[in-house]
């Protein structure tokens, strides 16, 4: 990569939220618990989702990781707390595309806000995964937290 | 014989003669190379090669694990051998592909994560493997060594005299005691192209899960994993102008999922730890170590120009020359070809038996004009049992096959027959 | 720091380096490649990729089973690579090199026939076999596989805190119910270099075979299988300046013939019926289907390369940059170099910790200055956990690094630590 | 290989072996039986041997095979029956040298007589385990008996 491209990657809100970490720590109560791990490089996440109703009351994780990861998580946090699981899909949906766009989708600010900051991330195959694995951890511990209200 | 005339052979067939450097070669002292052996292999066009140089020259790197640059573009060039094998293979998904050394391992693969798998899909005292006696060695003797090792029982389909699978006891061969149906799709000795997707719905019928082997169809007709109704289909690099080193494995998800994992190692983990590990998804779960990088980049270069010229204008030129060969061996007096005589059911690999001469001995009198063929059982003696014969003379074309080489080999048949003062 | 004194250092190391071809590329926008990740895989030098593309344009055919000129030069060329090798090792006989798909597979191949053996080589319940928790996940993995399947028992040696195998409990660990001890001759994380002979002797004692995994150990130090005491040695094609796609598994002729067969297909076998086959000698045996043919002949090339500048002055090589390297590391504030800090008790692979910044950060900025290093577990979470780090970054020399190449990864580790804005 | 070289391959002598195949079948008394494949090719033969005391009374076979296999069974079972083991061992030996020495060795032909015809087989790899194949059966088999009567 080059040197402006190292630059879009860190970018200050990526590196502000990596060393906030917003929301970081397990907290109780949870509905669902999941424990995600990048195999290339051994990047973990375990978070813990708590819903009321419709509502992501709160989310919150522990996590090892690059400040790629760490940021998504914290960005992630402050995005989706809050909203309802409905307001919440098309931020998810659109961070995924964006992620997996391959640098090529254009993303849309008024959804991502903070998260655009990923776009740079996406460019790179190596750094895909950090950016998306609490995000996957979100995606997966939704189904089983919905799973569980089903029961 | 009159050549020019051959409906259903490649249009440019000089064009992709050229594409391909050791056609230029000369062997026997000057003698144009006429290479009839390409079912034991086949030859590589300068795109395959040129893919493989430009990868080791400037992008070599270990994939997956690497950050930097060079890593990137080298997982990036793998992963896209992947996506082109996906595409070759009409796969669901590219997570099905997984890759192997060979054909040979990606069957063994199956065979032995069956005797490990828990739950419903292990095979284990009682159950019933069935392969054919039509099979290459490498789809028999991992089931012998499966059935052996856990108790279960092999049987198998026979061959009828035109070298057609028997099928007459197939409620029998396939019952409720079946696990798994494994077969050839083409045979690497009779030709015989076998009803495949009718086999699969009846083991389907019964619970069994359908092996393919696709390793002399893959070459030749276009494979589509989903119609032909295979759990898994398997072929080998080497065969579709890919290099050496590299096979593929393609599995139903749902399968792959459930099977465990097969060789244990790097990039196969999820985490690791002294006291036990976990796998990581599909393909990765299968592929421990470092895989074959500059293969799999290779591997897609050749499906890509495979797919470029067509896999229904590569059949017909095929069948093309199969015909036309069929119909050139037997005006050689003494000459018998094993499998069906009609070029509509068979795929490109012909043997023969010449009465008395020896195979290795045609072959070798053969390659002292430069037609190379192979002699010998071709890794098939059950097939060969079957006929009575212990080895066979063996020619088989390929895409950049001519009538002329066809010509050279009957002339060389007789020639043979002179040499050996048959009458 | 003054380079240009450095004891040791290949003589013509320009010279070797314009052997590389890779390493006239630059990356980042135009800036050269500084290729710091040879542990992981190492570059290839033109006469391996001319050997191979020779071979490719010119000999390619199958092996072994081909009558034919090009049968035979390829089969001629390919059994090289095995002479080449067993050269390279030291083997008392070329039919004890098995080619296997990688490292990674040689080593599941003892594991996997070693749970099916007959006799007192079988591992079962009640048997131990271990291990350390220095490996790369490619010799821990497997033997998690065996011993689980089989209700054996895995055990393991600890590090000590400077790096070193935790050689306390040796009688515990290897005492009347070991079958297997296996260990890394030169660890890929933290570079340690094991006594292997020592511990082969006391294994023995007791009756355990030895594997010893030497995938770091080839590239850098003479190869002795005889000297080094073990009963089994593997390393990967890749890392030898060899293509991928090759592992090669070295066995004392008794213990290889004693191993009933890991993978069945063509090539291994003596003779097959339906019924049941035999088995071909060693080193067919253990080579089902088409081997890796460019891939040996490629590797073969690799070793002679290698061998021509001789093995001594690769690892005095290594241990100068090694140490250079190791200083110079030491100069930047917040680093912490995990494994021994002496060049001479390791190999060329350094794992350092960087405070403040996550290894793929770090890996992210050095790549964007074109140094290449690897970020993460390398394969080896055990060690690393053993540390108390979940990952780190790791630089690896190789024949062609020079001084200057370290000094632009000290460099760049300066600019990292400014970029993040570390006091 | 080229046209001479197929020549020197089929001498007459060779092609006259392997239509007579002297001593072909297989034949009582036999203090050892041998089954030797070449996995290469599939060319197999069952070789019998039967020893009196020091001397090698009878070698019988039943082979399958090239002209290059069949006639060196014929050629070795006319050179080595009715010699004594000792007598036959440098034969043997010198046999297995020329074979193996890639076409650079230069065959004695008052060791081999009819043997030598086998020097063009010697120079292709690909066939001389076509011509061991019976030598090494009775090498075997000479263990064997040996061991036999060790008993
Ligand atoms: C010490 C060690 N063992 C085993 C391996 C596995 O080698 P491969 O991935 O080629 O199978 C490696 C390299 O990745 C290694 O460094
Ligand atoms: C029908 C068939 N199956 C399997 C194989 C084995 O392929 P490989 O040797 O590449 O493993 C072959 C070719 O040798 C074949 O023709």
């Amino acid at each position: 990569m080059m040197s402006h491209e190292l630059d879009s990657l860190y970018q200050d809100i990526i590196l502000d939220h990596a060393k906030r970490r917003l929301n970081a720590g397990l907290r109780e109560p949870f509905e669902a618990e999941v424990h995600h791990v990048n195999p290339t490089c051994g990047d973990e996440v375990t978070l813990r989702l708590h819903l009321e109703g419709d509502v992501i009351r709160d989310i919150s994780y522990d996590n090892q990781g690059c400040s790629i990861s760490s940021a998504s998580a914290s960005v992630m946090t402050e995005l989706l707390i809050g909203k309802t699981v409905a307001e919440a899909k098309p931020i998810h949906d659109a961070f995924l595309e964006m992620m997996r766009g391959k640098g090529q989708v254009e993303p849309d600010e008024d959804v991502l806000e903070d998260a655009i900051a990923f776009a740079g991330a996406a460019k790179l195959t190596a750094r895909i995964k950090c950016a998306l694995l609490s995000w996957m951890a979100y995606q997966d511990a939704l189904v089983r937290a919905q799973e569980e209200s089903d029961v | 014989m009159t050549t020019t005339q051959l409906v259903g052979l490649l249009p440019e067939l000089e064009v992709i003669r050229a594409d391909f450097p050791i056609l230029e070669r000369t062997v026997a002292g000057g003698l144009p190379l006429v290479y009839l052996d390409s079912a034991n292999t086949s030859q590589k066009p300068q795109v395959v090669i040129d893919t493989m140089v430009d990868h080791l020259e400037r992008h070599n790197a270990n994939v997956a694990r690497a950050m930097h640059a060079l890593g990137a573009e080298s997982t990036e060039a793998f992963e896209g051998g992947r996506d082109r094998v996906a595409a070759f293979l009409n796969a669901p998904s590219r997570d099905e592909v997984i890759f192997t050394k060979n054909a040979s391992e990606a069957l063994n693969l199956v065979a032995n994560t069956l005797a490990w798998a828990q739950g419903p899909l292990r095979v284990g005292e009682g159950d019933v493997v069935v392969t054919t006696e039509m099979e290459h060695h490498s789809n028999i003797v991992p089931w012998q060594l499966l059935t052996e090792r856990t108790g279960a029982t092999l049987k198998w389909f026979g061959i009828t005299d035109d070298g057609h699978l028997d099928l007459a006891n197939i409620d029998e061969l396939i019952s409720e005691r079946t696990k798994v149906v494994t077969l050839t799709w083409v045979s690497n000795m009779l030709g015989t192209i076998n009803p495949v997707a009718e086999i699969a719905r009846r083991a389907h019928e019964v619970g069994a899960i359908v092996v393919l082997d696709a390793s002399q169809a893959a070459p030749q007709l276009p494979v589509d994993v989903v119609a032909c109704g295979a759990d898994v289909v398997v072929f080998t690099g080497h065969k579709v102008v890919g290099p050496t080193g590299i096979g593929v494995l393609w599995g139903r998800r749902e399968l792959l999922e459930q099977l465990p994992p097969f060789l244990g190692g790097g990039e196969m983990i999820e985490t690791v730890r002294m006291e036990g590990s976990t796998y990581a998804g599909i393909p990765h779960k299968f592929e421990a170590g470092t895989p074959p990088i500059v293969e799999a980049v290779g591997l897609g270069a050749a499906v890509d120009y495979l797919s470029h010229i067509g896999m229904d204008a590569i059949h017909r030129h095929e069948q093309a020359i199969t015909a036309y060969a069929l119909e050139g061996l037997q005006t050689v007096r003494g000459l018998t070809v094993l499998g069906p005589l009609d070029a509509a059911e068979r795929g490109g690999a012909i043997s023969f038996e010449l009465d008395g001469v020896h195979p290795h001995d045609v072959a070798q009198v053969l390659d002292s004009r430069g037609v190379a063929v192979r002699a010998g059982h071709h890794c098939a003696k059950p097939a060969h049992a079957r006929f009575g014969v212990q080895s066979s003379t063996r020619m088989s074309s390929y895409l950049y096959t001519t009538p002329a080489e066809i010509d050279a080999l009957v002339d060389g048949l007789e020639y043979t027959r002179s040499y050996f003062k048959l009458g």
